[in-house]
């Protein structure tokens, strides 16, 4: 296992060595000066996200990215990295018990580190350059011609590098999320390599199809998308794989030992919470960044991720007095966080009342899928992963085919998408996400074994899962009197 | 001399900390610890596993004095650490062989 | 009880049907296309933060909001929520003892989760619309006709729902501001109730009079103010009504079983220290945010901020070490706090010198008000949100009135308030400062009183607060060992 | 010792009346109103941060701050506040013994204070105003003169005192990070003063050496620098000043009582994870902000900055696995901020794939000073100050010698700097870094020394180190059940 | 009356609790400590410095009951706290000599 | 056999836990405790509220062991717990009736 890893570390030591140099791009077609006028309808359109006036027609003065749209995406990478570094890493460590808390914090923070990596070598390449429309090709592998000019694919006004490291920070917590489902129980190396081996599989290409612009599933930006799909921030690419990617994995890994028969409270509430107000802050970054622009849309999701987190976080609570006669911590960061994994896809495309809606339907079925589903199929979804994000997610893309409208974001008025609102999106939408639901169970269940195989064991060890994963895999406690 | 052990519960502490230091009691030891008795635990749930906790907090006295002191400490904690409620606690009276103390070596009754 | 809930969650949940259209707005009238220099000077116009040279001239190029200032309020909304969520929370919840500490979350979080739901029912449409001078009216109920577009009476660049946004997080740091008096002991129902009550009775009103375009104590911006007060990021609106109501309620709620008694000694001063840290970082977004726009009067208020956190946090430590011989993580952060809540009324209107001193006497006051006033009135303010808030942000609303200067911002040199400035204008800051004060303490004990009727009770039995909230009243314990 | 503080007590609060008033400006030479085409220019030049186009030529329609990148630099300047405030509290503070937390976070936040004071006072001023190519003079203390316009020297189109903001924010974390060297011993009074001098003679003078627009020692903006160095973020300035000072002053003060032969695990590993979060997400305001606008430079920043922190973080953790056969959370976290620190010099002058051998060198070399060269000497640097930020700053020097390249910043064409890009750029680097190693540690001695003298003693008894600085000092315990 | 004090490893406590209340034991204290023993500790590692956490979590149980109740009791913690790995742990029998309930002011066999 | 009950200043256990392994006692079990004597604890204020935590923390130690070994033993720890301050602590020995050893059902003298 060693000898593997430090030829895996020569390798990747080396990878860096045989970087294709930027590809020398194909000079352009000798264009006049911008009149006064295009140079005035250039900067408009920078105020207004829209494409340069000047595209095609003349040499830009503005040619790079527009300030305040970078700067308002640099601060939301930072947020959504903020999300998983430490806001998912303590809401999920805070649920776990004592002596497992470190393994969590290392492996969100090992995925911080590989998929980083996978992202550079080819990672971002696979996502987001032209391909098929199935997954991309190399040629954005180790961000080669990746640098501040825009890449008019995504957005005319944002540097193509800010771009890919905003996804980035999506590509780090995808994965992260998985971690809920099987903690307390999986041997860190295949956690890592499953988490590397699930990007390739499932991630990258899924997440082409929905968002790159030449992606099958892609019903916003491509005209040739074979389903019109809607996400705007990651209902299907993020929380449905994940989501179901998990509940797969879980029961393949097997529950806890004791499941069942001991309690495993969550040894510190309080982390947890800290979590969920570091994921809720972190989450305007995630949708309203989704907009790729400070302009109108992201002024909308804003105000859609509030409303539904707010109405999940207070329907769970509501739910649990009602059924209980009080209501917990635990119920309102649930409900919060269910709120914001609903509106994700729906964020971009629904108006503020719609959002609401989400937020209530947020708080009732991740309520039962997690207090009800989960008892009866007595699966461990340890800190429900699945509860949460696949039934939130697959909720969420449900909706947005029946609530996306155009008053809400005039993209959707595009010819290629209009008709289907108020229509058959949600067929679309469905189609989508059994397509994504079944990749994400079936690659799971393969690679799963895939890992078993390589590594021998998904799990640890008996004495090991007794003793605490933190002692024994890492060598630290997580508190010391 | 004895050694008394006294478990009670929590919130009584200071009140029969202040009952010994008004005997004269000079020194006891004060350690944190699960009761398990007639007084139940609480439940609580978790998103939809529920637990209960069996273990309450107690706090557990002992305090080594001389067998004619017995009597009236023992009263006290009885009387500060009553408060009629199941889950009160309980006093245990042992024998203690001998006592040192360390800083001076000096043995026996004047050790403690 | 349960009841009333089922009913009130029908009723929410039904709330959103019977939503407004959004009103027809009358069509313009025809107005003419813009000439190139209107076009230049409306782009001027956003980089100045000053109303477009085409409004009522000519149609505008770039009608919606501007992407900086939109894109930098999306920022201090976030950098706003973070403040209570989980800001405040931690603050408050490690001063707290241990087997309370989820109560705090929980009052927090739920806040969150109220205040939020009825800023979108009716709050945002009584404060900030259009009515008397006392209260708005409901036009902007259930966000009616609050979209992207901005709304020129608080700002030409920003869109209106970012602006609602942006208020919406003020709303609910404001209540959640009072936990802090009667941390510890009082029903977790009726504090939700009672804020509910509050934010319609005290804080609507009373932030509607202070920053309503037409509100009677709107100094700034209304020419018909009857009291020209200045109010820049909410002394009186967030600190002076939360710090005087939470001292009426503590009051009335009385002291925790054996205050004054036993020893109580906050459980973590690290997440009071990691509170305070947010606190302050997120403070940003709440002075230099309140500029409404990333223009140089936000930059003005950056600084004034800085100066007196800080100079707050260095003046009480060094008081304690001048009383005390030492000085304690706890007088820091309790320094930062007052320093930030004394400076937020002046912040956008004073130099860097004067948030100097301001700072100084918020390092003094506070500290005596919680050393030595505490102690001599025996009231049991928990963990001090009279002694700072209230002190702190009475004090800033009095030196803002003595130090304002149009050298800090030349919206002072307006007519309206010119002449007031380095004359009388601290007497309408006293006045202004008189009614919310008494507004504030009535208020709270009439509810205060209606809660109790209501719920019968505003307090837990003696054996809940024995035991401690979070077993008792949420079911779960902070930490587990 | 109590007298002397009451007496600088009333220096400070006295301190801000004889203030300067603001340097009367000389009244601008008459100049032309624009053209069409001037305006048109300044507002490309915004988008692009290049100087206005009426610069000399023409009064400028917007001649105060650009809102984008205004907004951008107060965004940054939080975040930078944030790796102090929490974020590098906790890094520390979870490292320490629990009976030691508070006092690291005391630490923090008076640092924090302290050195905000002293920049108002002057240390802006010696370090940004012009003045010798070693120190500025006093024409900015108390702050006079700097207000919302730009200060050309530094940026066209930020606020001067938001860039005044920007830099404090690096003011306060530089001496924090010296902190983790004498954690656990030294005395509170003792190490504020330290700070403040070692401000005021090593800090102020190299940032203005390095950062002053007539600094000798810095090779991007000043035609007369000796030495024609580059740090773009601070790896000369920041981490190699604390870093080699906080090595002398470790061993002056001399190692815990029981180090070698006790144990003294961090007491939290989970607050030191969650420190390091936010250092990371904090270090994107440090390393793209130090762009100073929201431009391709700043996005070319981000970049490299996260991929070394996510490859270092895998470096460390893989040479651990390697080496010991399981890896910590203390390695990855080690291994992120050893990533940071070392590209902090580099990240606006390389390419991502220097980025990423960077990060790689970053696992390796401060890893192996962490663990073989402490074992090897000796030296008691608890928290590995030394280990992490002055080797990996010297490091990241250097390789920003033999890496930095104009495909990633424009700026390095220039021909004052162009010739030795890729050729003896690295010789400079190191006889800056030489200049800067002897200057601080020779500086530290001394100031130690005189420190010594003064409070009688830099070191706590040892009574006080068994009982833990949390309660000897502050009469605070961290944690009470 | 006797006093049983034993040493258990954590995750034996749950069963050794359902075992002992089927015997009829109304009453326990428990208490987390760290045993040192045959059984060995393991090492952890901080940046270079490496540890060796020689004391392992071991909980003590302490029961005080009627002389004619010990036997049964003992072999029941015996039963369930075995796993035939080192570190299993001890049980200690002591003398009572008095035992009060605060709340009843009971004493003797009747106070347990 | 005979319990050894000490009470000593935390950072003396290390250098107790030496001495002892070198006396050849294979076992001890270590509580974390609060104690109460001569020794005075100190006072902390939060704003403007003063406490006086007059419980100071200890570790106690329980040893079992054969009757022989004790007074070797109650040598050791009082020579390597003293540093004759205030507060060093106590040493406490009692009687015990058996021992048993969970893993092997060892009694008596054999299981210690
Ligand atoms: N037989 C026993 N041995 C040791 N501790 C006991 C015993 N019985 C009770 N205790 C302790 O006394 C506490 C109170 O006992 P409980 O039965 O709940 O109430 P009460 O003392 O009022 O009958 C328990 O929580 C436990 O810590
Ligand atoms: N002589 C003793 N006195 C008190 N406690 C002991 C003694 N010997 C062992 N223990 C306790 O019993 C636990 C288990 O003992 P150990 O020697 O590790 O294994 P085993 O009981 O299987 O021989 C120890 O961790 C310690 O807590
Ligand atoms: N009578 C007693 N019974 C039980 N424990 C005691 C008794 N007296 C002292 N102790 C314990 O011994 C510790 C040290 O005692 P103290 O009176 O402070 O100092 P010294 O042992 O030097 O006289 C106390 O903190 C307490 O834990």
């Amino acid at each position: 296992m060693r000898k593997i890893l430090v030829l895996g570390c020569l390798l990747v030591a080396f990878g860096w060595l045989p970087v294709r140099l930027h590809a020398a791009v194909p000079p352009p077609a000798k264009m006049p000066q911008p009149t006064l006028d295009q140079r005035l309808a250039d900067i408009e359109a920078y105020i207004n996200n829209v494409p340069r006036a000047t595209d095609g027609r003349a040499v830009s003065r503005i040619a790079g990215p527009g300030p305040a749209h970078n700067g308002w995406m640099m601060t939301c990478s930072a947020l959504v990295l903020f999300m998983t570094l430490p806001g998912l890493a303590l809401f999920y460590g805070g649920l776990v018990r004592r002596k497992n808390v470190l393994s969590v914090l290392a492996q969100c923070l090992g995925i911080a580190g590989v998929v980083t990596i996978f992202w550079w070598l080819c990672g971002y390449s696979l996502t987001f350059s032209h391909g098929s429309g199935l997954l991309g090709n190399l040629d954005f592998a180790f961000f080669s011609g990746v640098d501040a000019a825009p890449n008019a694919d995504y957005s005319p006004w944002i540097s193509q590098n800010v771009f890919c490291m905003y996804q980035l920070m999506f590509a780090i917590i995808t994965p992260a999320l998985i971690v809920g489902a099987i903690a307390e129980r999986m041997r860190y190396p295949a956690v890592l390599l499953f988490v590397v081996l699930w990007m390739l599989v499932i991630y990258f290409p899924v997440a082409h199809m929905v968002w790159g612009v030449d992606g099958v599933l892609n019903g916003l930006e491509n005209d040739h998308a074979r389903i019109r799909a809607l996400d705007f921030a990651g209902g299907i690419v993020v929380h449905m794989t994940s989501g179901w990617s998990a509940l797969a994995l879980c029961l393949l890994v097997g529950r806890r030992l004791g499941h069942g028969r001991e309690q495993m409270p969550p040894h510190s509430m309080v982390l947890c919470m800290v979590g969920t107000g570091m994921l809720w802050v972190g989450w305007y970054g995630f949708n309203a960044g989704s907009a790729l622009a400070a302009d109108t849309i992201a002024a909308n999701a804003f105000v859609a991720t509030t409303l539904a987190a707010a109405v999940g976080c207070s329907t769970w609570g509501l739910m649990e007095y009602c059924t209980r006669g009080r209501l917990s911590v635990l119920g309102l960061c649930s409900g919060a966080v269910a709120g914001l994994a609903t509106i994700t896809p729906a964020s971009g495309f629904v108006t503020p009342n719609a959002a609401v809606l989400i937020g209530l339907l947020a708080g009732v079925l991740p309520f039962l899928a997690c207090n009800l589903l989960k008892a009866r199929f007595g699966y461990d979804d340890a800190l429900d992963t699945f509860g949460v994000h696949a039934v939130g997610g697959t909720l969420g893309v449900i909706l947005t085919g029946l609530l996306a409208s155009p008053k809400a974001n005039a993209n959707l008025a595009a010819a290629r998408i209009q008709p289907l609102i108020g229509h058959t999106l949600w067929l679309h939408q469905l189609a989508a996400a059994a397509i994504v639901l079944v990749l994400s169970v079936v690659g799971t269940v393969l690679l799963a074994h895939l890992v078993h195989a390589i590594l021998r064991g998904l799990r640890v060890s008996e004495e090991v899962e007794t003793l605490g994963l933190d002692l024994a895999e890492h060598g630290e406690e997580g508190y010391i009197e | 001399m004895k050694l008394i052990i006294a478990i009670i519960k929590p919130f009584k502490l200071e009140e029969a900390k202040e009952a010994l230091s008004q005997l004269g009691i000079q020194g006891m030891t004060v350690t944190e610890v699960k009761g398990f008795g007639r007084q139940k635990g609480h439940t609580e749930i978790y998103r939809g596993s529920e637990y209960t906790v069996d273990f309450l907090p107690k706090i557990k006295l002992e305090i080594v004095l001389p067998d004619d002191r017995v009597e009236a400490t023992t009263a006290a904690i009885v009387r500060t650490a009553k408060t009629g409620k199941i889950g009160d606690g309980k006093v245990f009276i042992f024998h203690v062989e001998e006592a040192v103390r360390i800083r001076t070596e000096e043995r026996g009754a004047q050790a403690v």
